[in-house]
C-alpha cells in the first residue's frame, strides 16, 4: 500500500497547478454578463500543451493511456482555482461512458476528438424530478428500421450548449436503459445556474436519430460507473478548491485587524477555522482512495466514490461558508471572490447526487 | 400568566389583516434594490402611511398610530404573513427614529419623523467603514468645526440602501484627540450634498444593496446634529440596542419563512430535512414566544439591554436555517437562476440575503461575546 | 396576553426553589447503591408543607383547585436540583390522566388520596417497543360478567414499585383502548436506569383484576392528554436543570485557571456558553407558553408540548454536555455533580417520547 | 499511489486473523476496571505474548514481531474486529516504551520492555494534577535530590489504571528554580512503594478507572530516571505526541464500532438517525485512510508533528458520535442499565467510556489551539 504520488504525477501535478493559476479567468464577471464561463485559452493550454483530455484515454483511440488517477490529478488544480470549461464533463465524465459501453466503434468515432481536445461531449442524463438515476427515465428510444429515435427533456446538462457530441440515457421499450450517441444537432438552451463558473443546459429532444452505443440493456451499469467517476470528480474539485481557499482565509484573518488585533487571534475564530481543517484533510484522504479506486477499477470504487462526494462537498460547503463570515461586509460583496466558492459549493453539491443522495446510495449498497 | 389576547389586540390584527387582505400588490414590486423597485417601495409606503399603518407605535403627531408594542409586534405578524413588500423606509423607521426619539430635539422629531413616516424621505445608514466592522469604536472619518456647522470628511461603507436612498446618518469623530469610543459625534446627511459620492456596491446577488459613500468637506448645520458633539457612541449604542434588538426583526418575518417553507414539497416528509425543517420551525415558535415575553416585560417597566444580544444570534442564524433548508429542498432544481428557477428564486434570493445576516448589525462573533461577558458574567478582555 | 407570574405564583416559586434547594438528598449515591432514589422527608415537606400535589387537583375532590401552571411551578424547582420523587408521575401525569377521562366516581375515590400526598399513583403506559402511543397495545382488557381483567407486560413506568394506585392503558376488544385502575396488587419490579434519579419500573399483568375509567373508547383522546401533559411536565423538569446548572459552570469555568488564567475568559468556551444560553432562553419561553396552553387547555396544547419537549430537551443535553467536558477530568468521575446532569438528560429525552418523537407528532399535527 | 495490499500485508493479516478466531474469549471479561477483570485481562496479554502478538511492531529481542508499521494498524483492525479484550497493558505498550525507546538508556529498555510485553508488569500513568490538566506545565509535585536517587512527593491525578497496576511514570519538578516546562525530569515509580497511597476514583459508570496518587517522599533510584533530569518535558512531549498520534488510537477501535452501529436495527433507515450513522461511518473510514496515509508518509520518511492533534480531534469526536448514535438507536431502553440494558450495556458502556475523549490527552480545546497556530500558522498567544 502506498498513498503518495509518483514523481511522474507529482510533475503533472505541478504544471496543472501553474497553468490553473495563470488561467486569464476573471474570476469576478459582473453581475449583468450571464455569458459563457468557458475559458477557451486555458482549455486550449489544457489540450495542446498538457494533453490533459487524453490523459485517461487508452492508446487505442488516440489517448496517452494514463489512468483517471492523472485526470482526477489535472481536475483538482482547475477545481483549486474554480477554472471554468469541460474537463469534468467531456474528456472525464464522457469519456469514461463511451469506455463503460465497451463500444469499440464508438470509441474509434467519438474518443480520438475528445482527447485532442477539439471535440466537446457532453452527457444528458438527468431529467426533471429525476436526477442522475440509473433507470427509470422518462426519454424514451424507439427502434424502427434499424434506425434509433429519442424523445425527451433532459436537464442540469454539463457543457450542453457546447456541445458537439450528445450521448443521452434513454429508456428502450423491453430492454431497459442505455446511452445513444445523437446523429443531428439537438435543440439545447443554455441554463443560467447560480454558479456561473459552470455551463448548464436543457436537451429536448423529438424523434431525434441517434446510434445506440454497446449492447441493449447495459445501461444502468454503465450509468453507476458513471456516477462513480462523477461522485469522485465533483469531490476532487470540491476538495482542490476547500484546500486551496482556507489557506486564503487563514491569511485573511491574519492581516485583517479589529479591536487593535488581526481577527485571526481570537480563539473563537482559531477553532471554527481549526475544525474546517480537520474536516477538509480527512475528506481528501477519501477522495483520493476514492479516485485510485475508480481508476483502478476496485470493487470499493462506487462506495468510496460516494463517501468521497459526501465529505468533500460537506468540508467546503463548511470552508465556503465561513470564508464568507471571516471576511465580514467583504464577504457578502458580488466583487469579492467568497461569494463564488460559497455557489461553488453549493453547485457541486447538487452535481450528480446530493450529499444525501450519495448516503442513500451508500446504505443501499 | 394569560398567552390569550385581549379583544382590543384581536381587533386591531382583524383591522391590519382585513387591510392588507386588500391592498397588498397581487404581483412582487420590483427588487427594492433598483432604481424601479425602489420608487414602486416608496409609493407601497406612502400608501401603507395613508392607511395609519407606516409607523403604528409611533405617536399620532408624527403619522404613527399609538399602537402597543404588542400590537406592533402582532402587526409585524400580519405584514409578514399577508407577503406584503419589503420596507424601504426601515433604517428610518426602525433606527433613526428611535434614536430621535430619545435623543432629538423637537424641532428635529418634527421636522423628520413625518417624512419618514410619509416615505417622502428614505434613510440610509452609514456606520462601516473599510476599517472598522465589527469594531465601530475604530472609525475614523471626522467632521471638523465650521461656521454653523460641521464639515464631513471620510470614507463610509457597507451603507445599506444609500444607493438609492435620500439621506444618511452615521457616526464622525469630532474630536481627533480622543480615542476608540470617545469623540465621536451623531450626524445626518443628505446623499446629494456637495461632497458626497455614493459609489454603489454588489451584494453576492449581484444588486447594488449596499454603497461606499466618500465624503469631501461635506457641510452639516448644526441643526442636523443629534445629541451633544462628542456623544455620538452613546446614542449610537442606544440606537443599535434598538437596531440588535426587537425593533428591527420582529418574529414576524421568520414565522412567515417558516410557514412558506412547510409548503414545500417533501417538507414534511420523516427525512433528515424534514427533521431541520420541524425544529427551524420550533425556533421560529420560540422566537415569536419569546419576543411576547420580553414585550410583557417591557410593558411592566422592564428594559431590554445584552438579551438583544440573544436575540441577533438567534434570528439570524435561524434566517440562514429558513432558507439553506428552503434550497436544500428544491434539490439540483436551486441550481438555476432567472426564469428557471424554482419558486420564482424566493429561496435563493432569501438566502442570500440571509447570509449578510450574521455579518451586520455587529457580527455574531461581537454577539457571543456580549452574551458571555455581560448575561452570563464571563470575563471580559482575553478573546 | 401576559407572560408574567403573579405574585401568588412567584410567591410559590420561592418556596418551592427553598425546599427543593434543601433537599436532603444526596446528589451522588455511591454507584453500588442501587437502591431507591426517592427522597421521602422532601416528598412529605412538599405534600404537608406546600401541599403541592393538590395544587392542580380540583377543590371536589379535596385538591387546592389551582391550575396545572401552578404544578409546573414547583415541578420547574424540582426538576432544577434534580430531586427524586413522584411529584411528576403521581399528582402531575396521573392525576391528570383520571381527570380526563371524566370519570366522577374515579375522582372521588383516588383524587383526594393523591393530592394529599398519602397515595401515590402510576401510569402503566408505555410496551417493549412501543413507546407511550394512542393505542394499538398488546396489553389487552377483557369483560366478563361486568368485570374486567388485564394481561400484558408494560415498561418504563414512573414510580411502579412504589405505587399505591396503577392505571393501565390497554385495548378493550371491540371498543379500543381505554385506561384502566388495577384492583389488586400487580407484579412490579423495579428498573435500574442511567439515570437513578428516577424510578422505573415494569408491570407484569396476568388476568389481573380492573375497573375502567370513564366511558369504553376514550383512550386514545386521554392518552393523547397524557401525552400533552407529560412532556410539557419533562420540558419544565429539563430546562428548571438547564438554567440552574449552566450558571453553576459558568462559576466553575470563571475559578478554574489553566494557562495562568481562568479557562472561562477563553473565548471559545464563551462562544459555546453563550450558545447553551441562547438554546436555553428559547426553549424556556416554548416552556411557559407549553404549560399555560396545556392547564389552560388551549388548542395548541399538544403541538406547543411537543415543541417544549423536543428544545427543551436539545438545550439541556447540550448544557449537560458542556458540563461535563469543561469540569475536564472531573466532569467524568462519579464524585462530581457533572454527570448526573448527563444523565438527567438522557432520561428526560426518553421519557413520554424523544424529541424525535416529538418532532413526528409536529409532522403529523 | 496505489492502495492495494502486498502478499505479505495480507498474509500477516490472515494470520493475525486467524489466531483470533481461535483464540478470543467466546465470553467478555470481566471488566477490565475491576480486581478480578484486571487479572484476567493480563492473563490474555500473556497468552497474546506467547503467540508473539503482544506488541508486533517491536524489536524481536524485547518481545516483539518486527511487523512494519502499517501490519501494526491492520493488526489493530483484526483486533478490534474479532472483539478481542481491552488492552490493559496500553499505557506500558503505548505510552512509555516509545519513551524508552526514543530515550532510554539500553539497560532500562532490557529490563522493562520485556516486562510490558510479556504483561507482567502493568503500568498506570502519572501526568495530571488538581492544578495542571491540560495545562501540564503547570505541575508542582516535586523530586528531591537524594543518596543515589529521588524522593518523590506531591499529588497526581487522572491516573488511569492505577488503582490496580503495578508501577506508573511521569514528571516532577526536580528544579524549584524554574518555572513551566523548565527543571522538569520524567521518573518511573513503583505503586506499592513506602510513601504512595492509591485513591482509586469513580468514572462516571462507577468503575474506579482512575486514582488519585499522593506521594510522600517517594525513593526512586538513579536507574529509574528517563533521560537527563531536567530534560522530562522534551520527553514527555514526545511521547505525548505519540499518544495523540497514530499509537493510542488506530482505526481498527472506530472501525469495528462503526460496524457494531450498522448491525443495529434501524440503523440503516432513511431517517436523521440513519444519516448519521452513515457520516459517523464515512468519518470512520476517513480515519482509517487517513491513518494509511500518514502511514506512508513516515515509511518514506516523514514525520508526524502537529497533525496528531488533528487526529485526537477526529477519533475522539467520532467515538462519542459512534456512541450516541448506538444508544440513540436503542430508544428508551437505552435508559435501562444490569440486566435489562440491550446489547448487555455495550452502547451505554462505552458512551460514557466516549466522553473521556475529548478531554484527556490535552483536551481538545487544547488540540484546536495547536492545529489553528501550528498547522494553519494563525497567531499564537491571545485566545
Amino acid at each position: 500500500m502506498d498513498f503518495t504520488f509518483t514523481d511522474e504525477q507529482r510533475q503533472l501535478q505541478e504544471i496543472a497547478g501553474k497553468l490553473a493559476a495563470r488561467s486569464g479567468h476573471p474570476r469576478v464577471l459582473p453581475p449583468e454578463d450571464t455569458s459563457s464561463a468557458f475559458d477557451e485559452q486555458t482549455w486550449q493550454l489544457l489540450s495542446e500543451q498538457l494533453g490533459a483530455p487524453s490523459l485517461a484515454v487508452p492508446e487505442r483511440f488516440d489517448g496517452a493511456g494514463y489512468g483517471l488517477l492523472e485526470s482526477m490529478i489535472v481536475l483538482e488544480a482547475l477545481g483549486a482555482q474554480l477554472v471554468p470549461g469541460p474537463f469534468l464533463g467531456s474528456p472525464i465524465l464522457t469519456a469514461q461512458a463511451v469506455l463503460a459501453t465497451g463500444d469499440e466503434q464508438a470509441g474509434q468515432r467519438l474518443l480520438p476528438g475528445i482527447a485532442s481536445g477539439e471535440r466537446i461531449a457532453a452527457l444528458a442524463w438527468s431529467e426533471p424530478g429525476n436526477d442522475w438515476p440509473e433507470g427509470g427515465f422518462d426519454c424514451t428510444a424507439t427502434e424502427r428500421d434499424g434506425e434509433w429515435s429519442l424523445t425527451g427533456h433532459k436537464v442540469h446538462v454539463l457543457d450542453a450548449a457546447r456541445a458537439d457530441v450528445l450521448l443521452v440515457a434513454a429508456e428502450a421499450a423491453g430492454t431497459g436503459p442505455a446511452l445513444f450517441e445523437l446523429t443531428a444537432p439537438a435543440r439545447t438552451t443554455a441554463s443560467v445556474p447560480m454558479d456561473r463558473t459552470r455551463e448548464l443546459g436543457e436537451v429536448r429532444l423529438d424523434a431525434a436519430p441517434a446510434r445506440l452505443l454497446g449492447s441493449a440493456g447495459c445501461g444502468a451499469a454503465v450509468l453507476r460507473r458513471c456516477r462513480a467517476v462523477a461522485a469522485a470528480a465533483v469531490a476532487t474539485e470540491q476538495i482542490g478548491a476547500a484546500r486551496r481557499w482556507l489557506p486564503e482565509i487563514v491569511a485573511y484573518t491574519k492581516t485583517r485587524e479589529q479591536f487593535g488585533r488581526p481577527i485571526g487571534s481570537f480563539q473563537a475564530l482559531k477553532h471554527r477555522l481549526a475544525d474546517c481543517h480537520v474536516a477538509t484533510e480527512a475528506a481528501y484522504s477519501l477522495c483520493w482512495a476514492a479516485n485510485w479506486a475508480v481508476s483502478t477499477g476496485d470493487e470499493q470504487a462506487e462506495q468510496l466514490a460516494s463517501m468521497a462526494k459526501s465529505a468533500c462537498c460537506e468540508a467546503y460547503s463548511a470552508v465556503a461558508a465561513e470564508g464568507v463570515q471571516m471576511h465580514g461586509g467583504l464577504g457578502i460583496t458580488w466583487e469579492h471572490e467568497a461569494h463564488l466558492h460559497l455557489k461553488r459549493a453549493h453547485s457541486g453539491q447538487q452535481l450528480f447526487g446530493t450529499p444525501r443522495r450519495h448516503r442513500e446510495l451508500l446504505h443501499r449498497g | 400568566m394569560d398567552l390569550a389576547l385581549s379583544d382590543a389586540d384581536i381587533a386591531f390584527r382583524d383591522h391590519v389583516r382585513e387591510w392588507l387582505r386588500t391592498n397588498v400588490p397581487a404581483e412582487p414590486l420590483a427588487s427594492l434594490e433598483t432604481a424601479e423597485g425602489f420608487e414602486q417601495h416608496r409609493a407601497w409606503e406612502q400608501r401603507l402611511h395613508a392607511a395609519g399603518l407606516s409607523a403604528v407605535s409611533w405617536p399620532r403627531e408624527y403619522g404613527g398610530a399609538e399602537a402597543t408594542l404588542l400590537q406592533w409586534v402582532l402587526f409585524e405578524e400580519e405584514y409578514y404573513a399577508a407577503g406584503a413588500p419589503g420596507r424601504v423606509s426601515q433604517n428610518g423607521l426602525f433606527l433613526l427614529a428611535p434614536t430621535l426619539l430619545q435623543n432629538g430635539t423637537d424641532e428635529q422629531r418634527a421636522r423628520i419623523l413625518p417624512e419618514i413616516a410619509a416615505g417622502t424621505e428614505i434613510w440610509a445608514q452609514a456606520w462601516s467603514e473599510p476599517g472598522a466592522g465589527s469594531d465601530l469604536a475604530g472609525l475614523r472619518s471626522s467632521a471638523r468645526r465650521t461656521d454653523g456647522g460641521w464639515l464631513l470628511s471620510g470614507l463610509k461603507t457597507w451603507s445599506s440602501r444609500a444607493a438609492f436612498a435620500d439621506r444618511a446618518f452615521g457616526l464622525f469623530r469630532t474630536d481627533p484627540e480622543q480615542q476608540r469610543h470617545r469623540g465621536l459625534s451623531y450626524f445626518m446627511f443628505p446623499l446629494d450634498a456637495p461632497g458626497v459620492t455614493v459609489r454603489p456596491i454588489q451584494r453576492l446577488d449581484g444588486k447594488p444593496a449596499f454603497a461606499e459613500l466618500a465624503l469631501d468637506e461635506v457641510f452639516v448645520p448644526d441643526a442636523d446634529v443629534i445629541g451633544t458633539p462628542g456623544d455620538g457612541w452613546r446614542i449610537a449604542m442606544s440606537t443599535a440596542s434598538n437596531e440588535r434588538g426587537l425593533t428591527l426583526r420582529s418574529p414576524g418575518r421568520f414565522l412567515a419563512t417558516a410557514r412558506d417553507l412547510l409548503r414545500e414539497p417533501g417538507a414534511l416528509d420523516d427525512t433528515p430535512t424534514g427533521e431541520r425543517v420541524v425544529d427551524a420551525w420550533i425556533d421560529a415558535q420560540a422566537y415569536r414566544l419569546a419576543t411576547f415575553e420580553t414585550v410583557t416585560k417591557i410593558a411592566e417597566g422592564g428594559q431590554v439591554g445584552a438579551e438583544a444580544s440573544l436575540n441577533k444570534l438567534f434570528w439570524s442564524e435561524l434566517d440562514l436555517e429558513l432558507h439553506e433548508l428552503g434550497l436544500r429542498l428544491q434539490g439540483p432544481l436551486a441550481e438555476l437562476t432567472g426564469p428557471d428557477a424554482p419558486a420564482a428564486g424566493r429561496w435563493q434570493d432569501g438566502h442570500l440575503f440571509a447570509l449578510a445576516g450574521p455579518i451586520y448589525a455587529g457580527t455574531n462573533e461581537v454577539q457571543r461575546n456580549v452574551a458571555a461577558e455581560r448575561l452570563l458574567g464571563l470575563p471580559k478582555g482575553a478573546r
